[in-house]
């Protein structure tokens, strides 16, 4: 009914070209409303970790009879916010034995590749900010650079408690990203793209006008890679159950318990927007990105489908945390090299055998 | 911007590995040189690839293959410095002279 | 220990300079699980614990010093300080040695009555227990249940009857401080039954979790022997297999009358002390529902003069507290405050074994072991 | 707008030799790792310039993502205390100097008989389903060589990385 991208672009060609018509150069109007694209997305990164922080306190209370946050604004919806002005105002503290510049770096090392992580993800029907060819391994990849972060706020606290986090972090991390890119494999072996917008809308479409074309649907395969997906995710963004390098009643806060104020926020930050990619990236691979189900086509537009699914899986990020116990390290990596890697190379062998039967 | 240019920042990239190399006592630091030299290279081989055979990526191929020995070089590399410092307590060239008699 | 080679100063407990091998990590005293000011000096090596020094007296007040200058009635006041998550058995462990010293005779409603509030202390205490080791284990909402729902709902109770949720001072030397409040019983009844239904709710919440199974089971292991050479009591003992219970073995106010099992494990991990700990609260139920069956109105004070004397001797009461066998031990000169008290505590006992459990574990184990054996800093200071 | 590639290579050149810089010649090691990982960014941006899609992702996701990553682990477990006090670099450092810049420069001397050199000025098309087919294609025996190199490395860490006792 009310698709958001159309809209979009038809308003910045009406920007540009009254920019035009008033004699800006074509070059510079481009420049702005490139500029301003990129500010929509560098927003909502930042709208949607406040968004998350608030239904995770939100989920959180309800999973544990309680209320949650309820006296700032109606329902306490703009507790985040307070916090985050709170954070803002703090002192910011660096411990006398850390390094400096390290202490500084590593929030904003952390953080910053978030930002560009958003660029492939298709967020509806012409809402793909860049569609990069190579969407899906340039998220992989450049979220990786994160772990950076992570390793220097564990050496530059100067803490013992946040270099062994640190240490854990970087084994944790480094052996979850292996299953997490070899999952995605069968997906981008069956569409034959790496471009999330590619695939999908490569998955619209009905099997016997009921089930949708959805990866997930694909028997075996499909299933496989989306758990596997979704356990090294939540392993990729250190959260319950496999929160080691940041256990709280192990390590203090593991890597970040030296940081206060914004810089603490800054790694928070760094947390839910990955929560958010992650999950944005399954309904994109795996959900069919913005395709609506039960509903004929274009009662709800699609940009509204795709963020209903992203919740529904950043639901689950939640739920798995206010569930489970922590796992030990050692059974971490046992987990991950003795299950989830032979899996997902049993997975790859299933999909290649189908893509061959495919072709025939 | 031309095919000089890229091949030059690749020539100077490659000399400041071979200081580097020369230079540090630290193992990890002659490691970490040694990468700056592989990247060097690489540099050369995508520049040629994409200035004098755009059509084919025989270059990129084979950054491919740099990619993955430097990763494979670096895993043994490491783990040869932790098993050294954990016998030695060092992980400076000077004192891995077990082999001196 | 040889007592030759026991170390004198803190310099030689707590080294310095860093080990020959490995880290020396100072676990507390202001570490999220340590449960209060705990501090203990772990040596790892690599991920493994090579030796541990459990560093108490952080929470030191002096309280079997402050007795001999109080009267026995005020002493009780200050036992609700000791293990301030059970401070019902604290009272009614001081009183027993007291009854015993004077020769009194309780009133059967006091005896029922004590048995009630210190079965709900029990529960309340082990749901305590279930929380924060839910929390050291990494699961955070099983605290939230246990802590914040159901112990609530006892503190409500007592409440009612002796108007404090922590420091109640309620049994008192000769029966209790007063009757229950109308309607009281029912609502005890009442919160019985949800209870079971609850308890049913951590094991599949917590205690059937295959995590969590997988963090506890085969860890810290103890034996009855070690157990028993450490004075380990209460379900850290019976964890080992080793059947022990005061309630069982010197059977103290109605208890003989009660029907209840000893749960037992068989290999002492960190899986089975918890499990015994909610089995517990299971027979601490049934024991509060026969109490309720049997309880009669009457009185709950036996008579006493308002001011008394405990005549000349010694006196030893002690009861199975929710963390172990806790005893008072009374030496009286004839005059209205005691000549000397000691406090056979627990956790203070429990916790040395602490040194000889974690050896050998790895550094996520020993939160694990340390919260498994459920120690209260307010008891192992005094 | 048609200087603009020409702008950022200069300033990612910049960046590239004054992070190389900083890794052979940081005090810390772990600020040089640090260095060395900004360069490598820096590498990946360079090979995105050139046209070369998948290897700059490859080059963010095996260089940064792992084998930086491993080397922090190692430069973090291998610390001692008393290490930034101490000298980095061997006394041989000038001779070394002299060597380095004698070949940096008949490197960046020989390199300008490509100055002429006619150029082809196709635009670069994405790259990747041309690599997998050329991998799997013609290149296909390298392919499973280097598999073979990896699978022994990894082993070879293993047995290396081995406590003696256990």
């Amino acid at each position: 009914m009310f698709e958001l991208g159309p809209a979009l672009s038809h308003l910045f060609q009406v920007m540009r070209s009254f920019a035009t018509s008033h004699g800006v150069s074509p070059v510079l109007a481009i420049l702005i409303s490139k500029i301003i694209q990129t500010n929509i997305i560098i927003l909502l990164v930042s709208l949607v970790p406040m968004l998350l922080v608030y239904a995770e306190r939100k989920v959180s209370a309800f999973m544990q009879a309680r209320l949650g946050p309820m006296n700032v604004g109606p329902w306490g919806i703009f507790q985040t916010l307070a916090d985050g002005i709170k954070l803002m105002f703090k002192e910011d503290v660096v411990p006398s034995g850390a390094d400096w510049w390290v202490h500084f770096m590593a929030p904003v090392v952390a953080v910053a590749p978030v930002f560009v992580c958003y660029a492939p993800v298709p967020f509806g029907q012409g809402l793909t900010p860049v569609d990069l060819n190579t969407g899906v391994l340039f998220i992989l990849s450049v979220s990786g650079i994160s772990t950076i972060g992570i390793l220097l706020g564990g050496w530059g606290s100067g803490n013992k408690y946040s270099m062994l986090g640190g240490l854990r972090a970087a084994a944790q991390l480094v052996s979850f990203e292996i299953p997490r890119v070899l999952s995605v494999v069968p997906v981008l072996m069956w569409y034959g793209s790496m471009s999330l917008r590619t695939i999908a809308l490569a998955q619209q479409g009905r099997w016997f006008n009921i089930i949708p074309k959805w990866f997930i649907f694909y028997p075996v395969i499909g299933q496989v890679a989306f758990i596997v997906f979704l356990i090294s995710s939540v392993a990729e963004t250190n959260r319950t159950p496999f929160d080691i390098p940041e256990a709280e009643s192990e390590l203090v806060a593991g890597f970040h318990t030296e940081f206060g104020g914004m810089k603490f926020a800054l790694f928070f930050l760094a947390e839910y927007a990955y929560v958010f990619l992650a999950s944005a990236m399954a309904t994109a691979l795996f959900l069919g990105g913005g395709d609506g189900f039960l509903l004929p086509n274009g009662i709800i537009p699609s940009w509204i489908w795709f963020l209903l699914k992203t919740f529904a899986i950043v639901f689950l990020f939640l739920w798995f945390r206010w569930t489970y116990p922590r796992l030990r390290v050692d059974r971490l990596m046992q987990f991950c090299w003795k299950f989830l890697m032979p899996w997902s190379f049993v997975n790859i062998a299933l999909a290649g055998a189908l893509v061959l039967v495919r072709m025939r | 911007m031309t095919l000089y240019h890229g091949l030059a920042l690749s020539g100077i990239v490659f000399s400041i590995g071979v200081y580097g190399v020369l230079t540090r006592r630290n193992v990890l630091g002659i490691l970490m040189s040694i990468e700056l030299m592989f990247n060097a290279a690489n540099i050369a081989l995508v520049v040629f690839n994409r200035y004098l055979h755009p059509g084919n990526l025989w270059g990129q191929g084979f950054v491919l293959f740099v990619i993955t020995v430097a990763a494979a070089e670096a895993v043994v590399g490491l783990s040869l410095v932790l098993a050294i410092y954990r016998n030695l307590k060092s992980v400076y060239t000077e004192n891995m002279n077990l082999l001196h008699g | 220990m040889n007592s030759t080679t026991v170390p004198k100063t803190a310099a030689e407990v707590f080294p310095q300079k860093p080990p020959e091998k490995g880290m020396f990590i100072s676990l507390g005293p202001q570490h999220p699980s340590t449960h209060g000011v705990l501090r203990v000096a772990i040596t790892v090596d690599g991920e493994n614990v090579t030796s541990a020094q459990p560093d108490i007296g952080y929470l030191h007040r002096a309280t079997e010093k402050l007795a001999e200058k109080r009267t026995y009635p005020q002493i009780i006041v200050l036992t609700d300080r000791l293990d301030y998550l059970a401070a019902m058995t604290n009272n009614w462990s001081f009183c027993l040695a007291v009854e015993k010293m004077l020769g009194v005779q309780i009133p059967e409603r006091a005896e029922y009555i004590r048995i009630i509030v210190g079965e709900l202390q029990r529960i309340a205490s082990h749901c305590v227990f279930l929380g924060t080791y839910g929390i050291d284990i990494g699961a955070f909402t099983p605290f939230l249940v246990a802590f914040g729902r159901e112990r609530e709902r006892i503190l409500d109770l007592f409440e009612e009857i002796c108007g404090a949720r922590l420091t109640y001072n309620y049994i008192r030397i000769g029966g209790v401080m007063a009757d229950t409040p109308v309607g009281w019983e029912k609502k005890v009844r009442d919160f019985v039954k949800e209870m079971w239904g609850h308890i049913t709710e951590y094991d599949t919440l917590l205690t059937y979790n295959p995590i969590f199974m997988d963090r506890t089971k085969n860890i810290g292991t103890m034996t009855p022997e070690m157990a028993i050479a450490w004075g380990v009591t209460g379900p850290n003992l019976r964890a080992t297999g080793f059947r022990a219970d005061v309630r069982k073995d010197d059977p103290y106010g109605l208890y003989s009358k009660m029907k209840f099992d000893i749960p037992i494990g068989k290999q002492g991990d960190c899986w089975e002390r918890y499990w015994v700990r909610i089995s517990e609260m299971r027979e601490s139920l049934k024991m509060i529902e026969q109490c309720l069956d049997m309880i009669q109105p009457g009185e709950w004070m036996a008579k006493l003069p308002k001011v008394y004397r405990v005549p000349v001797g010694e006196g030893y009461g002690h009861l199975e507290a929710p963390r172990g066998d806790l005893g008072f031990y009374i030496v009286s000169d004839g005059s209205p405050s005691p000549y000397r008290m000691h406090i056979r505590a627990p956790s203070f006992i429990n916790l040395q074994a602490l040194q000889q459990l974690i050896v050998g574990w790895k550094v996520a184990d020993v939160i694990a072991i340390l919260g498994s054996v459920d120690i209260v800093l307010g008891e192992v200071d005094r | 707008m048609s200087h603009l590639p020409s702008l950022v290579f200069y300033a990612m050149s910049a960046a590239l030799i004054l992070t190389a810089i900083g890794v052979v010649t940081m005090r810390s090691v772990f600020y040089s790792a640090v260095s060395l990982v900004a360069a490598l960014t820096v590498v990946a941006g360079l090979f995105l310039l050139y046209g070369a899609d998948f290897l700059g992702a490859a080059q963010v996701l095996v260089y940064i993502g792992g084998i930086m990553i491993i080397m922090l682990f190692v430069v973090m477990l291998s610390q001692r205390p008393h290490d930034s006090m101490e000298r980095q670099t061997n006394d041989q450092w000038f001779r070394a100097l002299c060597l380095a810049l004698v070949i940096g420069i008949s490197l960046v001397r020989g390199f300008r008989i490509f100055i002429n050199q006619m150029v082809s000025t196709v635009v670069p098309v994405p790259t990747s389903a041309s690599l997998g087919r050329l991998l799997l294609g013609d290149m296909l025996l390298p392919f499973e060589t280097v598999s073979l190199i990896l699978l022994a490395a990894l082993v070879g860490a293993v047995l290396f990385g081995q406590d003696k006792k256990s």
